[in-house]
């Protein structure tokens, strides 16, 4: 197994995905002769020339659009968005468009496409450079929406949504790239290098309480254990991985596995995807739940600038111990 | 141009006087563009009168005065060449090949529509003739035409893709980005502004700061052309100088054609905000009328044009009667996601 | 007390406002000359005249903007979407601008303006003008968000949006504008004209269980409620009229009192509004659940056209009929 | 003109050559000009290494090399006069008037800074200056300047707004709508294009299918102007011209200044994409030396110049100190809803 980085997982999987399939190609602002403003799409332009790594100009909302006019007519486009900040101008794209062209043509059309770039938080951008939109994509019929937290999930996730016949919006963690992970040596080719959209990964056993988190929270919540394991507290991390999809199964078998729950999740409190993990799993395993389910996330609040107040505003790994030992009746 | 500054100088009113010029044309050329104009006329008719039934739902959009820009633009086309179109879009799928029967059925919302009564009036597609749709976002659909004919550039397949909009998009930023990006990348497309005076209730002039749609192009360098919509075959050559710029050069044109709507924005808007004298002073260029007459002019027998009339009559009722007799829509669930 | 429709309610409350306060306008496509796309500001042009009812053309993003500009130096826009549907267009003027310019001055400017218009599914108008978009909005920290059901509240509330110092996102039901109510006769300037943002209200008493609907679906829970009556369980319909801020308090004071809760929206159901209301009553009440929470939602596809699969998709009276027994385990 | 149809002509690369004309001034015009323009430079040199001591986060975007365009533009304001701007704006904020101490305070994240801590360098706000902001999606602030400048208008205060935008901006719809709207509402907004030649790591000729934006203004009848920003008395005066036009006849104009800037498009770009030997040849036209020599030629005293020099040189440092040495931001929660 090799180490490699989220950036680079992220990289791999859509080189090796154009190789395969001339009909993928890639467009985003500072895609080509930047090499991607986070340097995801690092080597494509040179690999792939101008025509299928294509610099756009900043029109989120057209270059969405021709994405999925081309899918309607057999390409596999990548968009990326430099941040998912900047989809807010192409939502309506997304939404309307990409979701429901299959529907609205009877299934006729069918639209193969990718939206994917980094979202959630980065450091000190403020507040309208900081914001984890998932819980807007997950709310759409039509769409998938994945977010992997680790370089292994990233690229058996990407490929597969690059595969995937519907629109998948692919939200990276804005402060994973670099972050490291084994992944799996595999021969582009081989059916075990893609990574189902819709099945949740359990990232760490536990008996004593379910934690579900998605892309960096991920990372908050194992440290969050490591501390509360020094305490004889053993959490279950689960990881769903794709939000819509949702793998109910998964995370509600752990959960009453446990009998516990918390949820955490970086972006804002009120009506974040968190709650509807919650209300899944307060619908399937009231019966086992021995205490209410808790959320931590982010105060609700537009994120500030100033580092001490940003981390502040975000969930720690102290916020994520406190819940838990709320949820197990300990403080 | 180098450096300069200049005080607006486009006047606000276009006037557009140019109805009685005939482009040159022939019996053979023109009757088959007559009838599918008609054809259109008789389906809209038809459609309204359902509506007023409550046998159509919704919003119902009608293009009756607005005829012959379809059905010239898209008779400058090749089947393999994509059409884009808005709400008002019946005309338009029926003009690229798209079938009465399914268009009507699908206004009936039934399950032999064109897009199995999922969509209605305002969402018509049909792959079978590249007719990539019907939107409801005004100005939406300018990136997607504008990514159709993206695609075709990227595999060089020399299909071009036509869209239609209305003057009243010309002010919104979907529009505005799939115009740039079009110039900018050189995409086959030709933006086509069915500039009707109206969007809805707004006269241009209270939409527009300059009545004429295709000056935009300038700050784009792209090619643009500008005429009225009444002769049929006028329509079809001017855009078929865009269209064939565009199959060649890869360059896009925005067109604007100057035309008017006869009804209410939807059935649901008497049109009080215009005049029946204006209304009357465009009936009286009726491009459907006018093509009548001319093909008349050029020695189309009558009794030809009879026999045609009743066919357009025998075709539009027996889709009625389709639509009529069709099952009802019942599956909602299988077009969500593709496994 | 008058009995007045919704519609008139709304084009009341703006009237008043406007002769009240001189910095307040209404800008939108369509509410001059036109009267407005469904007549909510009929005869406001004539009345205010063309610099304060002012017809725009389809530039969403463009005139919310400029509602927002003019906010910070003191007007008091009114900025109506033709639907909320167009809002999408519009909706990073609203989140990233409108929200978070009173956190990003420091306090230094506010944005005192309203975003009203119909949302939720009309008829028969397909997928792209049919969504339930308020899971956005209350997503959102800085706005406040506010969906009247009835012709009272739309009155009392509109007024409180207009005078309120932040901005509001204002949804109307789409299919309630002819719907009527009585609306007490208080004279403008009385302090009870006023309906204050952010408290629920109960629409119907009762014992055995409480639904918890705002907009068109509080009108399905009062029918619903009368088909379940006839057959001895009585139900207490809570309508919170604001989602955010969410009158949890009121919420909650009713589901520990009847012990059981559906929640009814016509939204999509992941991720919809619904999942954070489930989430706080399971938090605040779950001693006193005696059933899991249960939520009717539309179906989770785009919606259909055909009148037959529309009335399919979405709660109906029977739905909730069905819902209400089931989390009285009586089927 | 009516109807007409025309290939593209617009060419694609537009020359500026006229970097050598200086205009008419007098040391008592220029010297307060070139003071502020310093001042920005040693500002942001002063931020730049603060950001490389990891005392200011984030993007921090730098303005060296185009500060004759904030500085003569907002000299052309009267001080109730409105101003809003993108991310990299510190420059237009201290031209307007705030302070280098709570602008610098803001840019280290401190109590003391001009938004409390909460807006960082990107969110310049200062209600005192009648400076709206830094905004950092790009275009989205069109609208909001239009939205001023329509207050104004509504109040008949005869206030004018300036919005400074990229030419990278020009391409987004939140542009087109603010053009669009203010050239139909006749909203008395200057809308300023600084075209500096890259978009992040994109040259012009890759993002924009014409160099010249102010052309888009013809499409709207919107007064429009474009020269180069290297002689800030140049730029105060062809914006005072535009500022007139708003304050007296309501009437917007697009206006593009060409200029460079030297740096990288924020402090993690090392700017790659362009030669040495481009950077080389704009520093030659540096607006800052220029307007040094200048001053010296019309007879401004070295020795005053000096003078001139340290006092900036105190005020930047004195600006550092006040940041480093004030309290950290401690309040997140106040102002998210006004009670
Ligand atoms: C983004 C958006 N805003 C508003 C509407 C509502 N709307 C539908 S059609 C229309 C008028 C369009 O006028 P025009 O573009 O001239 O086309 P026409 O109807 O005249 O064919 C409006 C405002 C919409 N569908 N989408
Ligand atoms: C809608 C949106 N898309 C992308 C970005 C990322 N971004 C920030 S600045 C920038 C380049 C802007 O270039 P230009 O408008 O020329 O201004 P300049 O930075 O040169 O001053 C980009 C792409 C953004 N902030 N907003
Ligand atoms: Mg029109
Ligand atoms: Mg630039």
């Amino acid at each position: 197994m090799a180490v490699i980085s989220y950036r680079e997982a992220l990289n791999q999987a859509m080189r090796e995905e154009m190789e395969r399939d001339e009909n993928v190609f890639i467009m985003g602002e500072e895609v080509g002769h930047y090499n991607g403003a986070y340097k995801v799409t690092q080597g494509l332009l040179q690999r792939f020339s101008e025509r299928r790594v294509i610099d756009a100009p900043i029109a989120e909302m057209g270059f969405a659009g021709i994405g999925i006019g081309a899918a309607m007519v057999g390409l596999r486009p990548i968009i990326e968005f430099m941040t998912f900040n900047f989809s807010l101008v192409a939502i309506d794209q997304i939404v309307n468009n990409a979701a429901k062209i299959y529907q609205m043509s009877g299934g006729q059309y069918h639209i193969p496409i990718v939206f994917r770039g980094p979202g959630g938080p980065a450091v000190q951008v403020g507040s309208q450079h900081s914001q984890s939109l998932e819980s807007y994509y997950a709310h759409v019929p039509g769409l998938k929406v994945v977010m992997p937290s680790t370089a292994a999930d990233a690229k058996g996730l990407l490929k597969s949504a690059i595969r995937d016949d519907n629109p998948v919006v692919f939200i990276e963690g804005e402060t994973l790239y670099n972050t490291t992970w084994e992944v799996p040596d595999v021969a582009p080719g081989s059916p075990s290098e893609l990574i189902p959209i819709g099945k949740a990964d359990v990232k760490r056993t536990g008996k004593d309480i379910t934690l579900i988190a998605w892309s960096k929270m991920v990372w908050t919540c194992l440290d969050a254990s490591k501390v509360l394991a020094e305490q004889g507290i053993e959490c279950e991390v689960v990881d769903p991985r794709t939000l819509r999809p949702l793998d109910v199964e998964t995370l509600a078998t752990s959960v009453k596995k446990t009998g516990r729950c918390v949820i955490v999740e970086v972006g804002w409190p009120v009506a974040g995807f968190g709650a509807e993990v919650a209300y899944q799993m307060q619908k399937h395993c009231m019966d086992v739940l021995d205490a209410p389910i808790e959320r931590v996330t982010s105060d609700d609040v537009p994120m500030p600038y100033a580092k001490n107040l940003e981390l502040e505003v975000q969930p720690q790994v102290a916020d994520v111990v406190a819940a838990v030992k709320r949820a197990l009746y300990m403080e | 141009m180098k450096y300069g500054r200049a005080v607006a100088t486009a006047s606000k009113r276009v006037e557009h006087d140019d109805h009685h010029e005939y482009v040159d044309t022939t019996p053979e050329e023109l009757a088959p563009l007559y009838r599918q104009m008609l054809a259109i006329r008789r389906m809209e008719e038809a459609s309204a009168k359902a509506y007023s039934q409550g046998k159509i739902g919704g919003f119902l959009h009608l293009i009756i005065g607005q005829e012959a820009v379809c059905v010239g633009a898209t008779a400058a086309l090749k089947p393999e060449d994509y059409v884009v179109a808005t709400y008002r879009e019946h005309g338009h799928a029926y003009a690229k090949g798209v079938g009465a029967r399914p268009i009507m059925a699908e206004l009936y919302g039934k399950k032999t529509g064109c897009v199995k009564g999922l969509g209605g009036s305002m969402h018509i597609f049909d792959k079978a003739t590249n007719f990539l749709g019907g939107y409801g976002i005004v100005g939406g659909h300018v990136p997607i035409a504008a990514g159709a004919a993206f695609a075709s550039k990227y595999r060089g397949d020399k299909r071009v893709a036509l869209c239609f909009f209305g003057e009243g998009a010309s002010t919104i930023g979907g529009f505005a980005e799939g115009l740039a990006l079009a110039a900018l990348w050189k995409i086959p497309v030709v933006l086509i502004c069915e500039n009707n005076q109206y969007s809805m209730g707004t006269p241009v002039y209270r939409s527009l700061a300059v009545e004429d749609v295709s000056l935009r192009a300038i700050g784009h360098g792209m090619a643009r052309d500008r005429f009225d919509g009444d002769d049929v075959v006028k329509v079809k050559r001017r855009i078929a100088e865009a269209v064939d710029r565009a199959r060649t050069t890869n360059e896009p044109t925005l067109v604007e054609v100057v035309t008017y709507r006869f009804r209410g924005h939807s059935m649901s808007d008497p049109g009080l905000y215009r005049t029946k004298e204006e209304v009357e002073e465009w009936k009286q260029r009726d491009p459907l009328g006018r093509c009548r007459q001319r093909l008349l002019d050029i020695g189309f027998p009558q009794a030809d044009l009879d026999a045609m009339e009743a066919d357009v009559k025998a075709e539009i009722e027996d889709a009625v009667k389709f639509a009529e007799d069709s099952p009802p829509a019942d599956d909602y669930k299988s077009y969500v996601i593709k496994e």
